[in-house]
């Protein structure tokens, strides 16, 4: 939000750029991307592959790989500290302390070698002082907060030996284990059946409420926006082309992208549809980051698309009460797409 | 923050190359040791080739006046106890070295390629066979396996090329029916199924092409380690027999008896054996970072 | 809907899978992955068939183009029953039924050029060769919206949603009754996704063939499908046409199915999910019905008998105990 | 010769003879630490056929008769009695009577007698129950009819003609006296000798040990407490080895001339001798077959080489040139040099010698533009392997293109003996200097070893008549002329014959490597060290 | 579990009695035979003699009733009768045995500590001038024969020390025992270091791409923590298998080494065995270091389930 910022501000990312350098040239993976997070909120970054929205989580936690990618500019502050300006230890003890991250892949992100127990012991030992054995019995206890059934079994078990939605299960208590301020939920359910799915989406909000924790909820899934998050943010090309509350968004868009994905999505309850209905599709392709156009990068695909859209980036406006667009024709656009 | 200097970071990231001579000095530049690893493997190549114009005597050839003579102008590695110049006998070398090695990994990964194909794709019964044959042969170091069998064929060229090659089948086959086995499971092999074609052709058109790339990084590794073998054998006294110059055998026996008086016959032949080998491998471990994307850093 | 016979029929299909172990290798387990599945597809009809992962979807549409061979069951097509057919008998039936997978990298093989992989078929069957190979592959091409300058490209040059398209001409290349596409669209971003699917549609109703639709996206099924199966471990559970199905799901499964899919309206928070627990293995399914152990409607009578799949209004068939095995009334949610 | 050869010198050979390096009072004890070439096949010198084997198992034996192991240059003058005190030959040559000593012990206590002499003959000549695996030597008892003996201190060997030459057999270190109760595998193994060392043990590839044997019938020897060898195969390991003082002595007669530098410059101190071993490298010759049957492509063969530089790659000049007996001033028997010189492809001038090849050349139809192609066959060592490469290059100034076909050892008698080659290049030793020895072995009509196949029945009578003649002038000129014309026919055409370095430590006393053959001086039992 | 161990062992012995079959026939392949060598000393061959030689070492039977009673023999555990020095096989080849193991395990162990730390520091420090610097190390460990590299060392040490260890097989001092041992170890186990460090360093570089390296430093741990206790664990697998197969492998290098250090090993006692054709000792030799093989191969699947837990073999 463009608002300054308030008491209740856990995170706050301003001007953010990070590059890639690949040898197809420059790769500009966020660009110029600006949010704040509240306490106890939840922002939605919302976009296709290639949007940026994983590089400006990775971004915030400052583990873009180096080599090839680099945060060239803009700040993240956490809680009054510019994460940017800190060296790597005071890095450390920030990341999974102050701020934990779970990632989409329940499978692969968690150590096949070590117990579920010793995964999450080890962080609390890191920014905790613990023993061993309180630290055990912490991490049972995580374990039974995430509703893992026999949690003292478990956590004598290996990645292996769980299932998809038991191991994100796992990686949520590891990562709130310290009772973090920012959670960053990078498409922690894009792996999962639908139905484990409700079920981890339901969990994460439920011990955000029950801690107060912040949230940033990546996500390519409309519908799991709109069941989630207060306020929304979507991505296109590394760039921030609209903000709003979930319910502006998604009654107002503002920007013919947001406009366009609602509007291709098809909808499980269909009644009245037309059996074979066409939906309503965004031609082309995401373009490459390497070779985007001068002027608005939607452009090539915007049905309305004018001159100046092809000339000149549309500068984020707030087109409503805290609805922000990057669009020449944001005000144009009214209601449900 | 520092100020970065996107220029040069993309430079280096190779950015500003994409295609041509650009991309490829960017290649050598990127790959360097890749590129000195292949600019040694030419350079082996070409005296091999070219030995009868680089060699400056007939490597055979005896001079009783000019024996044990230290590396000058006139014979820039010095002679051997027969007087046979080593800068020839080393040129020459490059042949049997090379024979040896591009022979044997040639007719090794053939095989291999014929059991590991045929073996991941029938399956059943055949698989059974082959696989046991496999571990039959792997079970055996391969200098060990290529003892026995040169002792068994006799030494003579095509007899050391063979008795290093079949110790080579079980890897390549292991690789090819891997891999194998995995592309069965694509779905464009199931596509291709799907269009009712001939297994065989299946085999041929859809898998074999795609386990090209392992297999050249398999082969460009093994091709190292075959001359080394062979240098082994014949430092044994069981490879390429006299009077070819085999670096091995150069090493081996009467050129240790010069080990102190004329060590020149010691350290050339060693030199030539280490620098094609290391060439080779090279060359392979860059080979193997551009086609096996598993290893890209 | 049809009244005609139907282009496939699938009855009793049950495909196992051993999991050996022991000294000797024996069977010492056995995955169910589809245990006893019918259906049919009439001509110009979608079937959807949804189902969480390791449901057997897969396995039913690789069985019914006879990738993997079922254990036991019919596949009849246009009334002949392939399930015995040999190879060499196979062939002709090959060109009425072709499929698109999931995975548009995997699909293609990356040493041929997107020319010559559309054109394949038609020389496997000679149908076309050379030049008229080219100008078919070029028309193609056309036809699912590439360029047939892109011909010589090679699979790595296109993005995932143009690979897609070449997989689907792939298909139509040999001007098949039925095409199975299992998953054809769930490695897609939305946007491409919608094309994908816009460019399915508007073959069939060019060409009047018949789809297999297999997705787990209940949205998407919904969106493409005439008529919805709904899998749950090797079994389908509920099958009707999809506005009956929607409005008026009958198996507690496809209700919880339902119930989970996040609706894109945050007027609509509803995210207390149906069912708990995950779904059991297929190696030793639960006894009965295979959905008792999560089922918040369980009986003591589904711990033991499995339900059979039965009429429970028009065209819609439901396998459960409830109701005298209709199936229980959805509630509002 | 005198009919009757008497020598009782036995009280006086108690006192060894030392030369004048070694004078002084010698030391007892120590071990001789030597390195071994390569690990022989068994312990039995019967059974072998190289000093692999005479030299680590010399000191655990005793012959009836022994060339003096302090004298360089064996002859009929230099043999000494051992396990004989005495011996006698009859007035018509065909009895040779040996009064033997008394006490002698073996190794594991049993007395020595006669029927241990017999024993051993017998077996040697085919004529017992026991047989040697192989017998390599038998046929050097063609002219013995029989071994009697007369009580238990007298054995007789009764020849069918005369053969004065036996007694140097019988004193070669290859002829030791076997015990009658140990068996031929037993020998192979664990051998028992009457000798100055006994047997301890023999780990192949790794050592060979031997310690003194206290009850040595010859009083206050040996002065070694033991002697060890350490096999090591590779020459230049085992050199580096000498130079640093972990061995006293290298292997006897296997240093070669660039090795022998190598000491000289690491290990100045080091006593260094260079003798001839009495082994001849020369060429088999397939008569049998084209193109070699041809008498004029022989010739021109013979006239292609040029001996000279073959000495000097190999020897860097040091080794002889001569003809099938070993040259002076080590052999006996070598014709003078003038006649050497009168024989085709001996004379000075390589050019001509080369011109006159390359007309015989033309004559049999070969030429620049016509080359013939032939094989070298040879063994897959290096002694056999090196000559035959310089042999490929000069002939091709004869137009002949050879190409070496290396051998396996396994293989090579068999091929030879199938007449599956056409130029060979092979090695031929001499135990004892004695034209007996290497004329029947290598040139009779029908002996094993004869691998040419060459048989010339005029030849072969003067081949009796020098070894029936007992008067050594007369017999010299007959081995001459039988020398002469066997080169003159090609039939084996001798290349040179080999020299090789010994080398000990300064402080190693008593040591004489011999001069005609290297066979035969390693008894060691009154050897030291000064240390 | 069992049932694969079971199984597995199984499948050793099937390895075991093709590689008897194959070892067997390829000998008899070989022209030529002992007779033929022990003959080769007297410089002709009698054939009478040797018929008589072939019968007593029995040579003259049908090659299966050989087989067989060598197979016999060996399953009795008696190996047979070196044809050379007429001593049981197994006393011929029984003290060879911890002097190869000994160089063996010398190298491994030279191989695995100085590989795998240097691996990982390679692997860690990417693209940097030490991980260019040890890569090329590295690849010249694998380039230099080593027989070449011995004589280098040997030539070198009497150069610099004026002396080279010898083999001796009761060394007196730990100085000696040091050379005798670790010099040749080292010369033979710079292939296997420089091999188990570029394992080491690939899979490494492997392992850090994981997610679960992410989530690692995700969570705060140290380059430290992350390096060794997460990402080394998952790497060290591929690498066990490494040096289990140059456990094997090593046999071949410590052919070479042996005979250039002189040293009386059951390896260059293989060369020599061939060298005489002394079939009981190829045969039995060949077939121990098939076993050793075999059995190295067996304990690294068992060592991969104890380090891996997602490895339990069989059900």
């Amino acid at each position: 939000m463009m608002e300054a910022k308030t008491e209740d501000t856990v995170l706050d990312v301003r001007n953010l750029q990070t590059v890639f350098f690949t040898n197809s040239g420059l790769f500009r993976a966020v660009d110029d991307v600006s949010f704040s997070v509240r306490r106890g909120e939840t922002l939605a970054i919302v976009g296709e592959s290639g949007c940026g929205k994983s590089v400006t989580a990775l971004s915030v936690m400052r583990l873009v790989p180096d080599p090839p990618g680099r945060v060239v500019g803009g700040s993240v502050t956490l809680e009054g500290t510019d994460l940017l300006s800190l060296d790597e230890a005071e890095m450390r003890d920030i990341r999974g302390n102050r701020i934990s991250m779970i990632f989409q892949e329940p499978m692969t992100s968690l150590n096949p070698v070590m117990r579920i127990g010793d995964q999450i012991t080890e962080v609390l030992r890191l920014h905790q002082e613990m023993t061993a054995k309180e630290a055990w019995a912490k991490a049972v206890e995580m374990l039974r907060l995430v509703r893992i059934p026999e949690p003292q079994r478990r956590a004598h078990e290996y990645p292996h030996q769980l299932s998809g939605g038991m191991r994100q299960r796992a990686m949520i208590a590891m990562a709130l284990a310290c009772r973090p301020a920012l959670l960053i939920a990078d498409e922690p359910t894009t792996a999962l059946d639908v139905t484990i799915q409700a079920q981890i989406l339901a969990l994460i909000v439920d011990l955000q409420k029950t801690l107060g924790t912040g949230l940033i909820l990546i996500t390519h899934d409309l519908g799991v926006v709109a069941q989630t998050a207060q306020r929304v943010i979507v991505m296109y090309a590394g760039k921030k082309v609209e903000e709003a509350t979930v319910e502006d968004l998604f009654a107002n868009p503002k920007h013919p992208y947001t406009r366009g994905l609602m509007a291709s999505m098809p909808a499980v309850i269909s009644f009245g549809a037309k059996t074979d209905a066409r939906l309503n599709e965004i031609p082309g392709m995401v373009p490459s980051l390497t070779n985007l156009p001068p002027g608005c990068a939607f452009a090539p695909r915007c049905r309305l698309a004018i001159d100046r859209c092809r000339a000149e980036y549309p500068p984020l406006q707030e087109v409503d009460a805290h609805h922000l667009a990057a669009c020449w024709r944001a005000t144009e656009l009214q209601g449900a797409p | 923050m520092t100020t970065i200097n996107f220029d040069s970071e993309l430079r280096r990231a190779g950015a500003h190359s994409t295609r041509g001579w650009r991309r490829l000095t960017f290649l050598a530049q990127r790959y360097l040791l890749g590129t000195v690893g292949l600019v040694i493997m030419v350079l082996f190549v070409w005296m091999a080739i070219s030995a009868d114009l680089i060699a400056r005597y007939d490597p055979l050839s005896v001079d009783s006046a000019q024996r044990l003579a230290a590396p000058s102008a006139a014979h820039w590695m010095g002679t051997d106890s027969f007087g046979r110049d080593v800068w020839s006998r080393i040129v020459h070398g490059a042949r049997i070295s090379l024979a040896v090695g591009i022979g044997a990994t040639a007719l090794g990964s053939t095989l291999g390629v014929i059991v590991g194909l045929v073996s991941g794709y029938l399956s059943g019964w055949v698989d059974l066979l082959f696989q046991r044959i496999t571990d039959i042969l792997q079970a055996l170091p391969l200098l060990v396996l290529a003892l026995v069998m040169t002792a068994a064929l006799g030494p003579s060229l095509p007899n050391v090329i063979i008795a290093i090659a079949i110790p080579l089948i079980p890897t390549v086959a292991r690789v090819i029916r891997a891999n194998t086995l995995a592309l069965r499971e694509l779905p464009f092999v199931e596509a291709a199924k799907s269009i009712g074609m001939s297994e065989t052709r299946i085999a041929l058109r859809h898998v074999l092409p795609n386990t090209l790339a392992p297999l050249i990084v398999l082969a460009t590794a093994q091709l190292g380690s075959t001359i080394l073998t062979e240098a082994s054998l014949s430092f044994l006294g069981l490879g390429i027999p006299e009077p070819y110059p085999s670096w091995g055998r150069m090493l081996s026996e009467s050129a240790a008896e010069y080990v102190r008086t004329a060590p020149w016959l010691v350290i050339f032949p060693g030199v030539a054996i280490s620098l094609a080998v290391f060439g080779t491998n090279l060359f392979g471990d860059a080979l193997r970072d551009i086609l096996d994307p598993r290893q890209r850093g | 809907m049809n009244d005609q016979r139907p282009l496939l029929e699938v009855t009793d299909l049950v495909k196992h899978y051993a999991v050996r172990g022991g000294i000797l290798r024996r069977r010492v387990g056995t995955v169910h992955a589809v245990d006893g599945v019918s259906f049919s597809v009439g001509k110009g009809e979608t079937l959807g068939l949804v189902g969480e992962s390791g449901c057997g979807k897969s396995t039913v549409a690789r069985s019914v183009l006879r990738l993997v061979e079922p254990a036991s069951g019919a596949i009849k097509l246009n009334g002949i029953d392939i399930t015995g057919l040999s190879k060499a008998e196979m062939r002709p039936h090959r060109r009425s039924m072709q499929i698109v997978f999931q995975d548009p990298f995997a699909s293609l093989n990356p040493r041929m050029t997107a020319g010559d992989i559309v054109g394949e078929p038609l020389g496997v069957h000679g149908i076309a060769t050379g030049r008229a190979q080219q100008q078919r592959v070029a028309e193609l091409f056309a036809q699912v919206g590439l360029r047939p300058d892109q011909m010589k490209n090679y699979p790595h040059q296109f993005s995932g949603g143009q690979r897609q398209r070449i997989c689907i001409a792939r298909a139509l290349s040999l001007g098949p009754s039925l095409i199975v596409c299992d998953e054809p669209v769930s490695a897609l971003d939305v946007s491409i996704q919608a094309q994908v699917i816009n460019l399915l549609i508007d073959l069939q109703r060019k060409n009047h063939f018949s789809y297999l639709f297999i997705a787990h996206d209940l949205a998407v099924v919904a969106h493409i499908s005439h008529r919805v199966a709904v899998m749950y471990l090797g079994r389908i559970v509920e099958i009707a046409d999809k506005t009956e199905l929607f409005a008026n799901p009958r198996h507690p499964y496809t209700q919880a199915l339902l119930a989970s899919v996040p609706i894109a309206d945050p007027k609509a928070k509803r995210l207390a999910p149906m069912v708990d627990g995950d779904v059991p293995s297929p190696i030793n399914p639960p006894s009965g019905c295979a959905f008792h152990t999560r089922c918040r409607y369980a009986m003591d009578r589904c711990k033991v008998e499995r339900p059979a799949l039965v009429e429970a209004g028009e065209g819609h068939q439901v396998a459960c105990w409830l109701n005298d095995g209709t199936g229980r009334p959805q509630e509002n949610p | 010769m005198r009919s009757v050869h008497a020598l009782a010198a036995a009280a006086l050979l108690l006192l060894p003879a030392y030369d004048l390096a070694s004078a002084g009072e010698p030391k007892q004890g120590g071990i001789l630490r030597v390195y071994h070439r390569d690990s022989p096949g068994s312990a039995s010198i019967h059974e072998g056929a190289t000093y692999s084997i005479n030299i680590p198992f010399m000191p655990v034996f005793n012959n009836l008769v022994i060339f003096d192991q302090h004298i360089a240059q064996n002859s009929q003058d230099t043999i000494r009695p051992e396990l004989a005190e005495s011996w006698a030959w009859s007035s018509d040559n065909k009895k040779l009577t040996f009064k033997l000593r008394q006490g002698v012990k073996w190794h594991d206590g049993k007395p020595f007698t006669s029927a241990d002499v017999k024993c051993t003959f017998d077996m040697l000549m085919g004529k017992s129950q026991q047989k040697f695996r192989q017998n390599p030597r038998k046929s050097w008892y063609d002219q013995v009819s029989d071994v009697t003996v007369n009580g238990d201190y007298e054995a007789s060997f009764e020849l069918k003609r005369p053969q004065p030459a036996l007694i140097s057999l019988l004193a070669s270190g290859y002829t030791p006296v076997y015990p009658c109760h140990v068996s031929p595998a037993e020998m192979r193994t664990k051998p028992i000798g009457t000798g100055p060392f006994k047997f301890v043990e023999f780990k192949a590839n790794e050592s060979i040990k031997l310690t003194k044997n206290p009850d040595y019938f010859k009083k206050g020897l040996p002065h070694l407490d033991g002697i060890e060898f350490t096999i090591i195969p590779n020459r230049s390991t085992a050199i580096l080895g000498f130079v640093s003082g972990k061995f006293d002595m290298t292997f006897p007669t296997e240093v070669s001339i660039p090795l022998l530098k190598e000491v000289k410059s690491q290990a100045p101190n080091a006593v260094c001798v260079v003798e001839p071993i009495n082994v001849s490298t020369n060429i088999i010759v397939n008569s049998s077959s084209p193109p070699f049957d041809n008498i004029d492509i022989r010739r021109a063969l013979a006239l292609a080489l040029d001996r000279k530089a073959f000495v000097q790659i190999l020897f860097e000049g040091q080794a002889d040139i001569g003809g099938t007996m070993l040259p002076a001033p080590g052999g006996l028997w070598a014709m003078p040099k003038e006649m050497l010189e009168s024989i085709p492809g001996y004379g000075p001038d390589i050019n001509a010698n080369r011109e006159e090849a390359r007309k015989l050349m033309q004559k049999a139809g070969y030429g620049p533009d016509k080359r013939l192609a032939v094989k070298v066959s040879t063994r897959n060592i290096p002694v056999y392997r090196d000559p035959a490469v310089i042999l490929i290059d000069q002939i091709k100034s004869i137009y002949i293109d050879a190409e070496l076909d290396v051998v396996d050892t396994a293989q090579w008698f068999p091929k030879v003996a199938r007449k599956d080659y056409t130029l060979g290049l092979n090695l031929t030793g001499n135990a004892v200097d004695d034209p007996d020895q290497s004329f029947y072995e290598n040139y009779s009509c029908g002996s094993e070893r004869n691998y040419t196949n060459y048989c010339n029945k005029e030849i072969e009578k003067l081949f009796d008549q020098q070894s029936a003649e007992t008067d050594v002038a007369k017999r010299k000129k007959l081995v001459w002329e039988i020398d002469k014309k066997l080169q003159e026919d090609v039939a084996r055409p001798i290349i040179f014959h080999a020299r090789q370095g010994s080398c000990w430590q300064p402080y190693v006393k008593g040591i004489t490597i011999m001069v005609n053959s290297s066979y035969n001086g390693y008894r060691y039992e009154d050897v030291w060290m000064d240390k | 579990m069992f049932a694969y161990i079971v199984r597995r062992l199984a499948l050793m012995l099937v390895t075991l009695f093709g590689i008897s079959v194959i070892i067997f026939v390829l000998l008899r392949v070989v022209p030529g035979n002992i007779v033929d060598i022990l003959f080769d000393a007297a410089g002709f061959v009698d054939p009478t003699d040797k018929a008589n030689l072939e019968k007593e070492l029995g040579l003259n039977l049908p090659i299966y009733q050989q087989y067989l009673n060598w197979i016999g023999g060996l399953l009795h555990g008696d190996l047979g009768y070196s044809y050379v020095s007429e001593k049981p096989a197994l006393q011929e080849i029984l003290p060879r045995i911890p002097i190869t193991a000994r160089l063996a395990a010398l190298a491994l162990l030279f191989s695995a500590s100085i590989g795998i730390p240097l691996g990982v520091l390679s692997a860690v420090h990417q693209g940097s001038r030490l991980d260019y610097t040890l890569r090329v190390v590295s690849l010249s460990g694998l380039s230099l024969p080593s027989f070449w590299l011995g004589l280098l060392i040997l030539m070198a040490s009497v150069s610099m020390f004026g002396s080279m260890p010898i083999y001796n097989p009761n060394p007196k001092t730990w100085t000696e025992a040091f050379a005798i041992y670790a010099v040749p170890a080292m010369a033979v186990g710079f292939r296997s270091a420089a091999l188990t460090m570029r394992i080491t360093r690939s899979s490494m570089l492997e392992i850090l791409r994981q997610d679960y390296i992410r989530t690692a430093r995700a969570k705060g741990a140290s380059e430290a923590s992350v390096n060794y206790r997460h990402a080394l664990k998952n790497a060290i697998l591929p690498v066990i298998t490494v040096i289990g197969i140059e456990a094997a492998f090593l046999i071949g290098g410590l052919i070479v080494t042996e005979t250039v250090f002189n040293i009386p090993g059951v390896a260059r006692f293989l060369v020599e065995a061939l060298r005489w054709r002394d079939y009981p000792i190829v045969q039995n030799l060949v077939m121990l270091i098939a076993v050793v093989v075999v059995v190295a191969n067996f304990t690294v699947d068992m060592l991969y389930a104890a380090i891996d837990p997602r490895i339990r073999y069989g059900d």
